[in-house]
């Protein structure tokens, strides 16, 4: 079995979370890599899409943000903002996209913080805020959460509801008004967590080789079903090899 | 707004013209692409105060407004400089020490908010945000808002949709639009006029351009008006939008410009070593913004080996191979 | 809607699978120019009937289909063809026969509700045609439109400024969402994975497109994927956006397709004569439409001589000097 | 006195009303040649501007269209029609366009039809509907209005209201909602009617040489104010020349 780190781990364990024929939405950072490592993996013919307006970008170098030249190259369409959120919002189109975010904070409802830790008008600590996170998880038919499995990251309520995730549970997005879609999958450094398709409740859906439920739960302010969990599968030498030298031989993303 | 044929200023005379203590600001660009940035250290070196400032998403710009006390009030979905920092740092202590008051959006809220302003309409709909913070927690408060005509009454406005479930929506957030006094933006190419050509992505530049009164441009080729109208369907903003046209070689330096240069990453991480240290921020401007008289001085400073580094390649249209550890 | 890379179709068979009796349908292009004239033909020659048709300002496609008596119902801002017919002469027999609904909106009401449709909006706002008949007169009435779930409940609803005054609006219009079943284009370049390019003025053939569940692209050009990411920014609709890529040479033919042809005023000028003449107009159709079996056989029977007086100038992409009258 | 036709002094009574620096929309016809000629008689760097989208096109030839492509050579930009109806609806540059459109009907306030004679849901007479003069004339700073002086034209009442004018005179328009502009002036075969500041009715502003108050009184469904016409200069021979030679020497228009 080759060495492996656990940013490694996660790149692939998303990469393989994408089906042939998705829609892409790519934040910052491994989440990039995760798509375009998907590319080669297992859909060929995924799309990748920023927010800022670039489809299908030619990703000869790993862009450091999603305005980055290097997504604005070779791309089908070199659109605007207003364009890329409606493709989201777009009912036909919409449904076909996958957003992959990060977040700061998450709750057993995948609802997530990327604003503030604590009070929001006095914040101990203050993040980027939504960009198009909030959006994304509020249009699109699949979303997919990258997490450090931290308890002050897994925690019962999150300080600030920046996207909207399943909100309460069981018909609340439809109750507010938002799409179908919803979170599907959380990638930690851990393990693939999924969400219960009745009680939209987080679940632990598998464990990183080495990593048993009982570190899971340790790393989670709120309990979560450990019954359902099987190993998953770890990097194989072709995935690393496209990851390590297609992706990102320069370790940009990956160190 | 005019259509005299000849709009050439100089930067100086028109950040002193158009950006003026208190004004409503909005400066284009995407957290570390094409802002705007020779105009944003004019403005930083006049000293201009109490700047209520709109973005979308504009990293290195907002930041370094913030880091130089330009900032009383700021709207914004995000204030992140990629890799480079995550979040933008000086915004970061601005807000955690009170200093700046933040209203948060999401990015398309904001872009729609602008695209409102370019329209003459008082909001536009969407579903971005429902059953989210964004709606319920209010950075300026009701008191604020009413008491300041430049601000809308609310918010953000929730309705229920008066189609009845048309289009599969039962319920809708309005966005408030935004006008500017001026908005500034860093392009690729414009004429003397004001048509502008935007390279490679545009972002939400035309939109914050057209929502506001005015609107300055600085490029980094000024175009013969001719050249330009050979290929229409590549230029976004007619010149009738435009009041200042301000040509400034590598003006989005050290943010990327398209088909130009890249990032300059030696730049931006010694900009986030110093941004960390609230000792060492004070020296990062005076040696940087306010110890050099223009863009130029800057650019002559950083010195002609770093820049021939970040210059674009002309087939992908940045730095191919740039080091950007 | 697919990724699928190869979708190149046939005329005939993209008509068969899309335009289904019933269905709404919008077409693009404006008045003379730009009208997916092969594709309207087809449908004509397909015989398909009781299209529901949306259009904002389309002019010889919307005639055509009306006069071969395939469309039951009709939203429109303008039914023209410039100089060539200032109001389309089938349409307004059809209209005042009482054999075609119809229901007035305004340019920029059909542009937004293309455009809201893209956007995945049930309405946008407008101030357009407050005090105006177009908000008082319905042409599709309250009980039809309550029946049919494909149409919204309200022609338009006026509401007050939910941020009283801001944007200094006391009132606005919001215009429902149109989502066609299928829109059809005709664009100057297109490849295989259906990336569309259109040169000159876009109209609203990119929100057409968008709101739309299913999209036929006809284009003059099938350009390899590559060449057109040469320049992306002069390239309009990305392919997840088209279901059908369908090359047909001067497939806007009589309207005109920028850089390529221009109407054909002698063409035009016999259609009026023709539509004029209620025994006439069945020997134009008989002659132009039924009695030909493909675009290419029309364009055979007009012949190669005027078909090449239209020919676009490469300098100003239109026929210059043409005979108009 | 050189020869000219009616259409001639129409075309050129509408390009006096041109102001230099005006955006001037154009509609198709009479309107274009209007627009063309104001840029060579008074007002050189007025902005001939189509609701296709088209700004500032450089008219070689006239167009028998607005989306004739002729329109489309040589612009500053050529944008939308979503691009060019915001810019008449925006603030800014919204009150600085003049508007140009004909209509079937007018009333004392220059409202207009261009929609139906008759009852709308059992039209005696269909026209072509609103395009863009509806939004138009419910945006702009100033509009100006070619009709033919008909007394079927010019009635005490539209059969249907296509395009705001002053609605029910003073204060109407920001009653419903619209901008603070409206019609400045209507250009006949036979006469220049302007709007009364005060009343907002049409007043008769001047007569076309040759042509008397009483003439023009005959041929409207309605009473005006005759009492402040003076007679309009006819043609000079610069301004036909303009006219017949630069813009339309085909007469695809004039006649």
């Amino acid at each position: 079995m080759p060495d492996y780190t656990g940013r490694e781990m996660m790149a692939i364990a998303a990469a393989r979370q994408i089906n042939d024929g998705d829609i892409v939405f790519c934040g910052t950072g491994i989440s990039m890599l995760a798509a375009m490592a998907a590319k080669h993996i297992c859909a060929p013919s995924s799309v990748i899409f920023f927010e800022t307006g670039a489809v299908d970008s030619r990703l000869e170098e790993v862009p450091l943000a999603v305005a980055d030249s290097r997504v604005m190259y070779g791309t089908a369409v070199n659109g605007s903002l207003a364009d890329s959120f409606a493709v989201m919002q777009n009912p036909w189109t919409g449904r076909r996209v996958v957003g992959i975010m990060g977040a700061a904070q998450i709750d057993p409802y995948g609802n997530l913080n990327s604003t503030v830790i604590g009070d929001y008008s006095r914040p101990r600590v203050r993040f980027s805020g939504s960009g198009g996170a909030c959006d994304v998880a509020s249009f699109v038919g699949r979303t997919i959460i990258f997490m450090q499995h931290e308890k002050r990251k897994f925690v019962r309520q999150v300080d600030y509801l920046t996207s909207p995730g399943w909100l309460g549970g069981p018909g609340q997005r439809e109750k507010k008004g938002l799409s179908a879609g919803g979170p599907a999958a959380v990638i930690t450094n851990l393990a693939l967590m999924g969400f219960d398709t009745q009680t939209r409740k987080m679940f632990l859906q598998g464990c990183f080789p080495g990593v048993t439920p009982r570190q899971i739960l340790d790393n989670m302010s709120f309990e979560v079903d450990i019954s359902r969990s099987r190993e998953i599968a770890p990097p194989s030498e072709e995935e690393l090899r496209i990851l390590r030298e297609v992706c990102d031989p320069q370790r940009l993303i990956l160190n | 707004m005019n259509n005299a044929e000849d709009k050439l200023l100089d930067l100086t005379a028109a950040v002193r013209r158009y950006v003026t203590d208190g004004c409503h600001l909005s400066i284009g660009g995407f957290t570390i692409n094409r802002n705007p940035m020779a105009a944003v250290y004019e403005i930083m070196r006049q000293r201009v105060r109490n700047l209520h400032l709109y973005a979308h998403s504009n990293g290195q710009g907002v930041d370094e407004l913030i880091g130089a006390g330009c900032v009383a009030a700021l709207e914004i979905a995000y204030a992140g400089s990629g890799r480079f920092a995550p979040t933008c740092i000086r915004f970061r202590k601005a807000v955690e020490a009170g200093t700046v008051a933040v209203e948060d959006y999401s990015n398309y809220q904001m872009t729609l908010r602008f695209l409102a302003g370019a329209m003459g309409l008082p909001f536009l709909p969407t579903r971005s945000a429902l059953g989210s913070d964004i709606i319920k927690k209010w950075g300026f408060r009701a008191s604020r808002r009413k008491s300041d005509p430049r601000l809308p009454n609310h918010k953000l406005v929730v309705i229920d949709n008066p189609f009845e479930g048309w289009g599969n929506a039962q319920r809708l957030v309005l966005v408030p639009a935004i006008q500017p006094d001026v908005t500034i933006l860093h392009v690729q190419q414009a004429d003397r006029q004001g048509t502008v050509r935007i390279e490679g992505l545009p972002f939400t530049d035309v939109e914050q351009a057209k929502s506001a009164r005015h609107v300055i441009v600085t490029c980094e080729e000024l175009v013969a008006t001719d050249r330009l109208r050979e290929e229409p369907e590549r230029n976004q903003l007619p010149f009738f939008c435009v009041d200042a046209v301000v040509p400034v070689s590598m003006g989005a330096y050290p943010t990327a410009c398209y088909r130009h240069y890249d990032y300059d990453p030696v730049y931006l991480n010694n900009y986030r070593q110093a941004a960390l240290d609230d000792d060492r921020y004070p020296d990062y401007l005076d040696e940087f913004v306010y110890g050099v008289e223009s863009h130029e001085a800057l650019l002559d400073r950083i010195g002609i080996d770093q820049l021939s580094r970040i210059q674009a390649d002309p087939r992908t249209g940045y730095a191919v191979g740039l080091d950007r550890r």
